[in-house]
């Protein structure tokens, strides 16, 4: 139902669009660039101007995945012979891999910490929406004494500086076990996310009639079953756009995974920009593991997109 | 099949009371209406008999048994809203199966069917059964929700203005199809509405509700003729009950400070209507007529035509009374005309306490 | 019909039929989310609140004495500590400013009737899908004075955007700005579609000019969601550490969480830095508060 | 001093066409009732009236000036909407003044205008109020008052009191009809619900699936509906409508309804009327008014069941079986005590009307 | 109260930490240390010891600009994630005074350390306090801050000719800090995008105080007394006050948006054309000689930290120590693996593999000297070292000098007198708090 578009109307709107798709196209440049980086050859990574057209390369990959160290002699040509060709394409590079003791090609810290940061935010999104989810039901639905004074602690548990609670929780975290495990971080960003989540799903919790609870409730089944049977569906799309932002916050979480964790559950932001560490930083190798490790946030968006902007507009208001 | 008693009800949310000391008696296969406005504790009184809200005083029997603990899904009432009693993401046929499909009483697939099937075709909708409920007309949808409180074949149905978010048309209809249905399953109905043609159109009984308070109970004959008091006069009926201050003095009504005169005798007189006593006259716009030689003029204030008749508004000094007039009596705006009643269908009201003398007595 | 056969309950079914009571559920729903943000959240709060009274260094193995308020007495005399506040202040200003202007902005566009505007938006959320550290590294590579992209597209020549002391901190919050003005966008557009039609309409009527519209319709009913946003973003912005240590570091650009993290880890002060972050903390629980109340005047409206 | 003349509007929505060629004058200071279901086009059409809609084709005249290329705020237009679109941050002071601020007035002129409206509204006490704080009368009272202020020159109200109780509506029915006439401006008025169209309007426009159904006044449309459509539409309770089958006997006409045994008579010039018009093809409609019950036995009333009773305060209405048919009458109250009871009507003649039942064209028959 | 509530959190966490694999391997050894080549090259060492003798060692590594903050939160957490950690020299007196490293004064004096490691990686990765002879680390690897230059832009005969015509002398590796400063202003030139000189100005850790240090100790100044911690009038001495402003004169030949520079930028500034001349760590030259990272490697020269004007010539120490950790539950093990570590052999290894042996024969030897272009400077400078306060309070003492130094280098704030004034001041201060000075 437009209102009446006038002319000026008309232009005022192509405006908006050019408009818009500027503001895209600066917005993603950088991504665009680091995208882009990640399939350049090394010496092209930092050129001015920059190299728009190349030969994409799959060495920055090949490097993201192993563990390699600066070659001091070239190999000999049997030895390049006698290499596969990933590992040519490091010794083009001018470094080797890294072989174990036993000869074995060592990988590098990339993959298992992509492993960990998919464990630990997947797990630590179910948990903090599926908690958030349901003590939202609790706050919307039934009278909890000192509600307000309860929900701004929940909310004020976001406020914390991660340095702050750090050390104590170091400290505690020794104490039971829970450093260096997935469980110790997925229970930091549950706690973490938790506030955010409970906050946002009440939103959505008080926009879904209670009527259609009571319905169930007089048809014969318990809240429980009503619970699950009519409000949880109904809450599809806030929860989808709940777990986006939490997913997004434990995926990229820096500063607990990096004074939490050691090689066992050590998750992928604090690894991917240890990579500058050896003197001269390999940009390809480390947009190779940005672009890598945008890529199941980006889907995972993508996919949740229509609930997301449908979910927002629909719950928030009300907070 | 049930009987329904409320005693003594109080029910206040925080410092707000909705409820206070209510009591009602809904006998078995009674189609029974509660009349109120927004806010008057209607729907609080409905939610308590199924359980949604608990009393914070006195107690509610479902058969003799005091319900207290019993929890919604035992009461075993049907419910039917306004809005919102329908799942969006369910079709119709999911919506029907529902209710016959909890842990409690969930019953063999056959019977669900057969059960859904004949109550689809009670309400007319077996063409809808496979359609999205966001996909139906305010009427279908309200047939729907119908239809999965009957379903169930509850001891007692209970319905939360289930007709006033539909058109006028619409609403006619389906008062009818609700008499209809309530007088072949012989169940006990709770209806709720604020609209007084519902209550009077379809009610056995109507229990006016004002401000938390039973103001009476009847059948809509007795409500609409016999009036407790000048709320339920005031509330039911439309055009409403015309109500003058006046006194009686030697058989004739003058109505204070207006300065005219009606004749008053024969059957209206009750024993507290006594000379000078301050009252209140109720006459009905039906029961006030023009003539050329009737005792009082008017100017005509309004014409509403409602094509079968005309409701005229008639203006005395600085009161307002209405009159339901033929169709073809012609009249313009600010016409002179002559006006009288017929002093029978009067009703006399205390002019302090508002309550019908009748009732007073 | 009259005789229609009736699903009497078995009496025993009745408990059943009622299973947990609501108190339970309610209890079962709330009582885990807040004993778990009690445990993990309140805990460390406490154990560092008793740290703050001491001289207690988290590297040496001597055990802590009571100093009393000595810690809050010092940094509160001490005009660095001082400074790093009112550098955050002017961070948290800029940057919020800056993002609630884009992100309204671009939400403002995309309002109108653009195509494709669902893959747009959700286009445009991608810079705060990437973690904060990486942002950093990046961006401290297009900031580059000799090989930056920033420079050689601007035709800026090597102007010093984290080198010069006036400008690093504008050059930290511009990062932010890219970062985090698709979420403030995408609150706002929640908040702009969340506007009834009818309302414009009305103005539309009432002869009201769009900018009038704007200011006097559309701005006063985004306002709380857009209070919201702020609230967030400001908590966070308070909060930021990764990308101002790893962009630069000026003593122009030293936040509070910068000075804490030196204080924590560093010079291993654990005890006064415990101290200092109870003092963020009041800060930010003052400011959210202030906020809130804000908020819910707004709202109130 | 406005006229609103409609020409050949054409509106679609998508492949959709919601106004179907649609003429319509409209004099000053007339009060208009655009009546329909939902659905069927008024809507969109007062809404195309005020600019928020464009057309298709077709043109739209104020004063004899098109202004279908104009937008809403230059039309000089005022409109009430059905959810009153009362600006949820502004006090009531400011909604009313809201218009006139729009068009930079002086502050003391604005002040004065609105307190003159508020006066004329009754709502001077409410002036400081948040609309969430006043109640559903009250909130159309602001609408109205944000309306006048202007001074417009036409008033557009969309449903404007849909969304109130029954009693209030029937009480701001009287409030806008008095303001009406006190006022005196052009109004366009929507509603799907006939007694507010029947007891407000001037002229009442009926449309249906996007088609102007019949234009005339309250009565006119009343006792001479066009067609099935509007003669159902409007009347509560609905005008009773029934298969007829007309048969010559003697000097007069037998109508047959439902296919009962014996028809009601008619006068027999109904025969030259129809003018031969094929029975199998015609449909009676009579207004439950027009069906005479009588408790005894008499001539040409014929006997029937009544099957439910409603009773409705002053009058009951009485469901009566005739053949296969349901016929609806309005009886006094109290006048068949049950479901049951038997009794004897006959259909006025005066009162019937006759459709051609393919076309539901009204055959104009008055007996 | 507090045990109920442990044994209550231990409860909740065992069961959580049953979710997570627990490595169990008979002997295995964790080293710590940050994340650069020369873990690579120890990992590879490493890697023949399990060949030899079947104990599994693995090299954890994590980003420099973490590493500190990482050890300390383990050390103080009693963890036993790492067996030893390869430490700067720096926490040495934090490390041992909080009692987080084992005290190895018995291995090192039944080894002879003290000999066969050069005198000055003694002095500064293993004793503490000093002159105490006690000692807490062996030397591992060996670094300090040296130069690595643009051998064609300073053999170009037309650049040779033009800066003999400006400064009368030959254009050379600088043979002082005079000369260090002439080339630089010699080939600055931003017009060109060339630039003079790249130093180190990151004052987030250490970077720009070991960058001010080369200066320092050149110019024949010193920190302070580390033995009775004396500050005043040796910090702010007027040698330093020399060599802090030769420093900040540097500064504005450096290439622009130079303020936040360490070892990658440095490289950088050779790599990308800009500097002709780069202060950098000899542990991050391997990057430089290796073509595939610098396209400019064939002319890219090395020399050691130029004497200053009285002929004193010092460099800033790097570099890393290694350390047994107390909490370590294989301590044993970890003593074994050191013992092989420190074998003549092993370290001839070391240094082949690319890491930068303390060992002094090793480093004497012409093989290890002439294997690249800058071991010879390296060795050169490893016996000139001098370091940073090793007190348990240096990262205090630390971050007092960035906060000072700083803003005089790159923001032209105060005189180089006031600044060191301010920070003799700060230091004492310090020092008092910690009892260290009465």
């Amino acid at each position: 139902m437009a209102a009446v578009t006038t002319s000026t109307e008309r232009s005022l709107n192509k405006l908006a669009i050019v408009g818009v798709l500027i503001i895209t196209m600066i917005f993603l440049a950088p991504i665009y660039w680091i995208a882009s980086t990640a399939f350049k050859p090394r010496n092209l990574a930092t050129t001015i101007p920059p190299t728009v057209v190349f030969q994409p390369e799959i060495s920055p990959f090949v490097k993201l995945f192993t563990k390699r160290s600066q070659l001091r002699t070239a190999p000999t040509p049997e030895q390049y012979a006698a290499a596969p060709w990933w590992e040519r394409l490091v010794f083009d590079g001018g470094e080797k891999v890294v072989r174990s003791g036993r000869g074995e090609v060592q990988w590098s810290g990339y993959p298992s910490r992509f492993m960990n940061s998919l464990i630990v935010a997947i797990t630590s999104t179910v948990l903090a929406v599926g908690m958030g989810t349901f003590t939202a039901y609790g706050f919307s639905r039934f009278k909890v004494k000192g509600e307000q004074d309860l929900l701004f602690f929940i909310l004020s548990t976001r406020m914390l500086p991660p340095v702050v609670v750090a050390i104590p929780m170091f400290l505690m975290y020794r104490v039971v076990g829970l450093n260096d495990t997935h469980w110790g971080l997925i229970i930091l960003y549950t706690a973490f996310n938790l506030s955010f989540s409970v906050w946002l799903m009440k939103g959505f919790m008080d926009e879904i009639p209670k009527e259609y609870e009571e319905a169930a409730l007089v048809d014969g089944y318990t809240r429980m079953e009503a619970f699950f049977k009519i409000v949880l569906p109904e809450a599809a799309t806030g929860i989808a756009a709940t777990a986006v932002f939490c997913f997004i916050t434990a995926w990229n979480e820096y500063a607990f995974a990096l004074i939490m964790t050691n090689r066992r559950a050590q998750t992928a932001p604090p690894f991917i920009p240890s990579q500058v560490g050896s003197g001269l930083p390999d940009w390809t190798v480390i947009a190779a593991g940005t672009f890598l490790f945008l890529l199941p946030v980006a889907i995972f968006t993508f996919l949740l997109r229509n609930h997301l902007l449908r979910g927002m507009s629909f719950g928030a208001i009300r907070k | 099949m049930a009987h329904i008693q409320l005693k003594n009800i109080s029910k206040t949310f925080g410092n707000h009371t909705a409820l206070t000391g209510l009591n009602l008696d809904i006998g078995d296969g009674e189609f029974f209406v509660l009349l109120g406005e927004t806010g008057a504790g209607k729907t609080t009184t409905l939610r308590m008999i199924a359980g949604l809200e608990k009393p914070t005083e006195g107690q509610v029997f479902i058969d003799g048994v005091d319900v207290a603990n019993w929890g919604a899904a035992e009461r075993d009432v049907a419910l039917v809203l306004q809005q919102y009693s329908l799942y969006p993401r369910y079709t119709v046929r999911q919506n029907l199966e529902f209710p016959l499909k909890p842990k409690i009483r969930r019953l063999p697939d056959a019977e669900i069917k057969d059960r859904v099937d004949r109550a689809a075709r009670t309400l007319r909708i077996e063409h809808l059964l496979d359609r999205k409920t966001d996909r139906l007309s305010g009427g279908e949808m309200q047939r729907v929700s119908i239809g999965r409180a009957i379903v169930r074949k509850p001891r007692v149905f209970l319905m939360d203005e289930p007709l006033s978010a539909l058109d006028a048309k619409l609403r006619e209809a389906l008062r009818t199809e609700l008499k209809n249905l309530q007088m072949q399953l012989g169940a006990t109905f709770l209806f709720v509405t604020h609209d007084q043609i519902e209550a009077m159109s379809m009610g056995d009984k109507v229990g006016v509700l004002n401000h938390g308070r039973i103001v009476q109970t009847g059948t809509p004959y007795e409500i609409y003729n016999n009036p407790r008091d000048t709320y339920v006069a005031s509330f039911v009926g439309s055009p409403p009950m015309n109500l003058i201050d006046g006194k009686l003095v030697n058989g004739r009504a003058v109505m204070a400070p207006l300065n005219f005169e009606l004749p008053f005798e024969g059957r209206a007189k009750t024993s507290g209507a006594t000379d000078g006593r301050p009252l209140v006259f109720g006459i009905r716009p039906e029961d006030v007529y023009l003539e050329s030689g009737a005792p009082v003029e008017a100017r005509v204030h309004d014409v509403e035509n409602h094509g079968v008749e005309k409701i005229l508004t008639l203006r005395v000094g600085d009161a307002m009374l209405r009159a339901t007039v033929p169709a073809r009596t012609d009249v313009e705006i600010e016409q002179p005309v002559r006006f009288a009643w017929d002093p029978d269908k009067v009703v006399l009201f205390d002019k302090g306490s508002g309550i019908n003398l009748r009732h007073a007595g | 019909m009259a005789t229609a056969v009736m699903t009497t309950l078995d009496p025993n079914s009745r408990s059943a039929a009622r299973g947990m009571s609501d108190l339970t559920i309610r209890n079962l729903f709330i009582i885990p989310t807040i004993v778990f943000l009690i445990v993990f959240n309140i805990f460390p709060l406490i154990y560092s609140l008793g740290y703050s009274f001491t001289d207690f260094r988290a590297s040496s193995p001597a055990a802590a004495n009571f100093v009393g308020l000595q810690n809050y007495r010092e940094l509160l005399n001490d005009p660095f500590i001082w400074s790093n506040f009112a550098i955050t202040a002017k961070y948290v200003i800029v940057s919020v400013v800056g993002q609630v202007i884009v992100g309204f902005g671009v939400a403002l566009l995309l309002n109108r009737d653009i195509p494709l505007k669902g893959l747009l938006t959700t286009l445009l959320l991608l810079p705060m899908m990437l973690s904060m550290a990486v942002v950093g590294l990046f961006w401290k590579l297009l900031y580059d004075p000799s090989f930056g992209i920033i420079n050689y597209t601007l035709g800026l020549g090597s102007f010093e955007w984290l080198s010069n002391p006036d400008m690093a901190l504008y050059a930290v919050a511009i990062t932010d700005i890219w970062m985090w003005s698709p979420f403030v966008m995408l609150l706002s557009l929640a908040g702009l579609s969340a506007v009834p039609k009818h309302l414009y309409e009305a103005a539309a009527i009432d002869r009201a000019g769009s900018f009038y519209t704007f200011f006097r319709i559309t701005l006063p009913l985004v306002a709380p969601i857009l209070m919201i946003a702020v609230i967030f973003r400001t908590m966070e912005a308070f909060k930021t550490f990764d990308l101002a240590y790893i962009l630069t570091s000026q003593p122009t650009t030293e936040v509070i969480s910068i000075r804490l993290y030196k204080m924590a880890f560093q010079e291993w002060q654990t005890g006064r830095s415990c101290a200092l972050a109870y003092i963020v903390l009041i800060m930010i629980l003052a400011i959210t508060n202030i906020y809130v109340k804000y908020l819910n005047k707004v709202k109130e409206r | 001093m406005t006229q609103i003349e409609l020409r050949g509007v054409q509106k679609y929505f998508g492949a959709v066409q919601v106004i179907k060629d649609l003429n319509l004058k409209i004099d000053d200071n007339e009060f208009i009732v655009l009546l329909g279901q939902s659905g069927c086009g008024k809507t969109t059409t007062l809404r195309a009236i005020a600019g928020l809609e464009t057309i298709d084709g077709g043109d739209i005249l104020i004063d004899g000036k098109p202004v279908q290329h104009l937008k809403a705020a230059d039309r000089d237009i005022a409109m009430v909407f059905q959810s009153f679109s009362l600006y949820p941050h502004m006090s009531v002071y400011e909604n009313i003044a809201f218009p006139l601020r729009a068009t930079r007035k002086s502050k003391a002129e604005i002040d004065q205008e609105v307190r003159s409206v508020a006066k004329t509204l009754q709502i001077s006490d409410l002036l400081a109020k948040k609309p969430s704080a006043l109640s559903g009368g009250d909130m159309q009272r602001v609408a109205i008052g944000r309306a006048l202020v202007r001074r417009p020159k036409a008033m557009l109200m969309d449903e404007p009191i849909g969304a109130l109780d029954a009693k209030l509506r029937e009480e701001m029915r009287a409030e806008i009809k008095r303001l009406h006439i006190k006022q005196g401006s052009t109004t366009i008025y929507v509603t799907h619900d006939q007694i507010e169209a029947m007891s407000l309007a001037d002229r009442i426009v009926i449309m249906h699936e996007g088609v102007l159904q019949q234009v005339g006044s309250p009565d006119e449309v009343y006792s001479r509906p066009a067609n099935l459509f509007v003669a159902q539409f409007v009347g509560s309770p609905v005008m009773n409508v029934a298969d007829a089958a007309v048969a010559e006997k003697a000097s007069s006409a037998s109508v047959t309804v439902g296919g009962a045994a014996t028809g009601f008579e008619f006068p027999g010039a109904l025969l030259s009327k129809l003018n031969g018009h094929a029975s199998d093809k015609l449909a009676l409609g009579i207004r439950p008014e027009g069906v005479i019950v009588r408790r005894e036995a008499a001539d040409g009333f014929l006997p029937v069941e009544a099957q439910i009773v409603e009773p409705l305060g002053s009058f009951d209405i009485v469901d009566l079986k005739v053949g296969s048919q349901m016929l609806r009458a309005r009886t006094k109250s109290g006048f068949i005590s049950g479901p049951g009871v038997k009794v004897f009507a006959r259909i006025d003649p005066a009162q019937t009307h006759f459709f051609d039942k393919a076309s539901g064209k009204s055959l104009g028959v008055r007996l | 109260m507090r045990k109920t509530m442990t044994s209550m959190l231990a409860g909740i966490g065992l069961v959580l930490a049953c979710g997570t694999s627990v490595y169990a391997q008979d002997k295995e050894l964790t080293i710590f240390w940050a994340e650069w080549d020369p873990a690579n090259y120890l990992q590879e060492l490493v890697n023949l010891y399990e060949a030899e003798t079947g104990v599994k060692v693995t090299v954890e590594t994590t980003p420099w600009s973490d590493f500190q903050t990482k050890a300390f939160t383990e050390f103080n957490a009693k963890g036993s994630a790492y067996d030893m950690v390869v430490g700067d020299s720096q926490w040495i007196g934090a490390a041992s005074e909080a009692g987080h490293y084992v005290d190895l004064t018995d291995f090192f004096n039944k080894h002879n350390l003290k000999e066969v490691m050069a005198p000055a990686t003694v002095k500064y990765y293993a004793e503490y306090p000093s002159d105490s002879g006690k000692y807490w680390s062996i030397p591992a690897e060996g670094d300090a801050v040296g130069w690595s230059y643009r051998k064609d832009w300073f053999e170009d005969p037309k650049e040779k000719e033009a800066f003999k015509a400006k400064y009368g002398y030959d254009l050379d590796v600088p043979k002082d800090f005079k000369a260090l400063r002439d080339i630089a202003e010699f080939f600055h030139r931003p017009d060109e995008k060339r630039y003079g000189v790249a130093i180190y100005t990151d004052n987030s850790y250490d970077a720009l105080v070991m960058g001010v240090e080369n200066a320092i100790f050149s110019f024949g100044g010193e920190l302070g007394d580390y033995a009775n911690y004396k500050v005043d009038g040796i910090i702010n001495s007027e040698q330093n006050v020399k060599a802090l402003e030769a420093y900040k004169e540097l500064y504005s030949f450096t290439p622009p948006g130079w303020a936040k520079s360490f070892f990658i930028e440095d490289n950088q500034a050779i790599t990308e054309n800009l500097a002709a001349m780069s202060m950098n760590y000899f542990a991050f030259f391997p990057a430089l000689i290796n073509e595939a990272s610098n396209p400019n490697a064939k002319a890219t020269g090395f020399f050691a930290n130029p004497p200053g004007p009285n002929g004193d010539q010092f460099a800033a120490l790097g570099g890393q120590g290694i350390s047994v950790i107390s909490y370590s539950q294989n301590q044993e093990e970890a003593m074994k693996f050191l013992e092989w570590f420190i074998k003549e052999d092993t370290q001839k290894k070391w240094a082949e593999l690319g890491g930068y042996t303390a060992s002094a024969k090793v480093l004497e030897s012409p093989e290890f000297q002439n294997a690249t272009p800058y071991n010879k400077a390296f060795y050169e400078t490893m016996f000139k070292v001098k370091d940073f306060w090793a007190t348990p309070e240096y990262a205090e003492l630390l971050i007092q000098m960035n906060q000072r130094v700083y803003p005089y280098i790159t923001g032209n704030q105060g005189t180089a007198k006031e600044v060191l004034d301010s920070l003799a001041a700060d230091w004492n201060a310090t020092f008092k708090k910690y009892n260290r000075v009465k």
